[in-house]
């Protein structure tokens, strides 16, 4: 399983904090990115870039290309706005 | 060198973080330390309050990892990091970084730097309630600009 | 501009003046302080204690000229300037300097700022005590080439 | 009268903290310079431009060309070291 999580407006937008994936349906960030789909019926493919949103695997901010294994915990968020 | 990092809903106090640092060792000559508040004004509209997330234990991560960038640059003596989550007010603390080291120069500058990647890569989101409701605040591009300054 | 700038023997509460400058007005959102304090050891020489003197009233026009330099340049909300007079042990607090400004990146500058000057300019004068007997210290290259870098 | 003052470690060599001149011996503040003398026999001049002292009028920091008029205050120290 990997577990996928959302923060902030992506949490929002997607009416969930994250869930549970199979394993053998994702290889990489890039493939979870296009096998999401916001409650709308919106591609999360076709807003990623345009957004700018981020990506952490096992909490290292990492990009598309980052392969995923058994047990990862991927998280998407928009740029952070703290401080 | 001494680090202390929390993220926390309780208010704190400026004053105890100050003692802590200066009681951290007698060669400490120079104390730099910043203070984020939640303004009443932003982009001039009104705001009544902010809603700060976090996630958790990568934000601890980011943070460590930004305070040993900073202790590469120059010698810290101390750093004391604290960031609010959950419901502020205007007027209310958001973010204190406090840094000791031996001479001004080398705490302004980290106190500084930690704060311009702590804005930019240390993972909190705020939520800005106003009179025109709630809002995601989205990444500055000054904020951008101040964290690329430091890069070589 | 709320300015409140202080010469005094007594030691001084940093949290006192950080909550003066909070409540100064709602705009606030940064507050950038800095704090000098008398070391143990001064190039590699044990200190025991510091003796400090200024020339009265010199001091204080100085010390506003600073500040109203410092305005000039960058949007400032609040200046509080306390130093320090008399007999210093290691510990003690020297300085301190605390400017508060609607942005980060301003009051961080304005603080700097102020105290580069401060070191320069501001009519204030150190004995060190130690191991050796007493000495009047000088002023270091780098404290000059400190406030030289402000100029346009 | 000119009220001459002295500060920190020039405070000292001088062993007084300051005294007051006749207006009409001194024009101007390198006037007064080479009037000066320290308890030793040293001439201020002699110590003025190689210690880089400083010399203030009427609590201005000025040079040596500055006049010098009755009721003047003239303060003469080293280099700052506060902070």
């Amino acid at each position: 399983m990997i577990k996928v999580v959302f923060f902030a407006s992506l949490r929002e937008r997607f009416g969930s904090s994250g869930f549970a994936v199979e394993n053998n349906q994702v290889e990489s960030v890039a493939g979870l990115v296009k096998l999401l789909e916001l409650p709308d019926g919106t591609s999360f493919n076709s807003i990623f870039a345009q957004e700018k949103l981020m990506v952490a695997v096992n909490q290292e901010v990492v990009d598309g290309d980052c392969l995923i294994t058994e047990g990862d915990e991927v998280a998407f968020f928009p740029p952070v706005t703290g401080g | 060198m001494y680090l202390r990092i929390r993220v926390q809903e309780a208010n704190f106090s400026p004053a105890e973080v100050f003692k802590t640092l200066r009681e951290a060792s007698n060669g400490v000559g120079a104390i730099c330390t910043f203070t984020g508040l939640v303004r009443d004004l932003n982009d001039d509209a009104e705001v009544t309050g902010l809603f700060l997330e976090h996630y958790p234990d990568m934000t601890e991560k980011q943070l460590v990892r930004i305070v040993e960038n900073a202790s590469q640059r120059w010698p810290l003596i101390g750093v004391s990091i604290i960031h609010r989550i959950g419901k502020l007010v205007p007027g209310d603390e958001i973010v204190l970084v406090a840094v000791a080291a031996s001479h001004r120069g080398e705490a302004f500058s980290a106190c500084e730097f930690i704060m311009d990647y702590l804005k930019t890569q240390a993972t909190f989101w705020k939520k800005e309630v106003g009179a025109d409701g709630e809002k995601w605040l989205t990444m500055r591009d000054s904020d951008q600009t101040a964290a690329d300054r430091w890069q070589p």
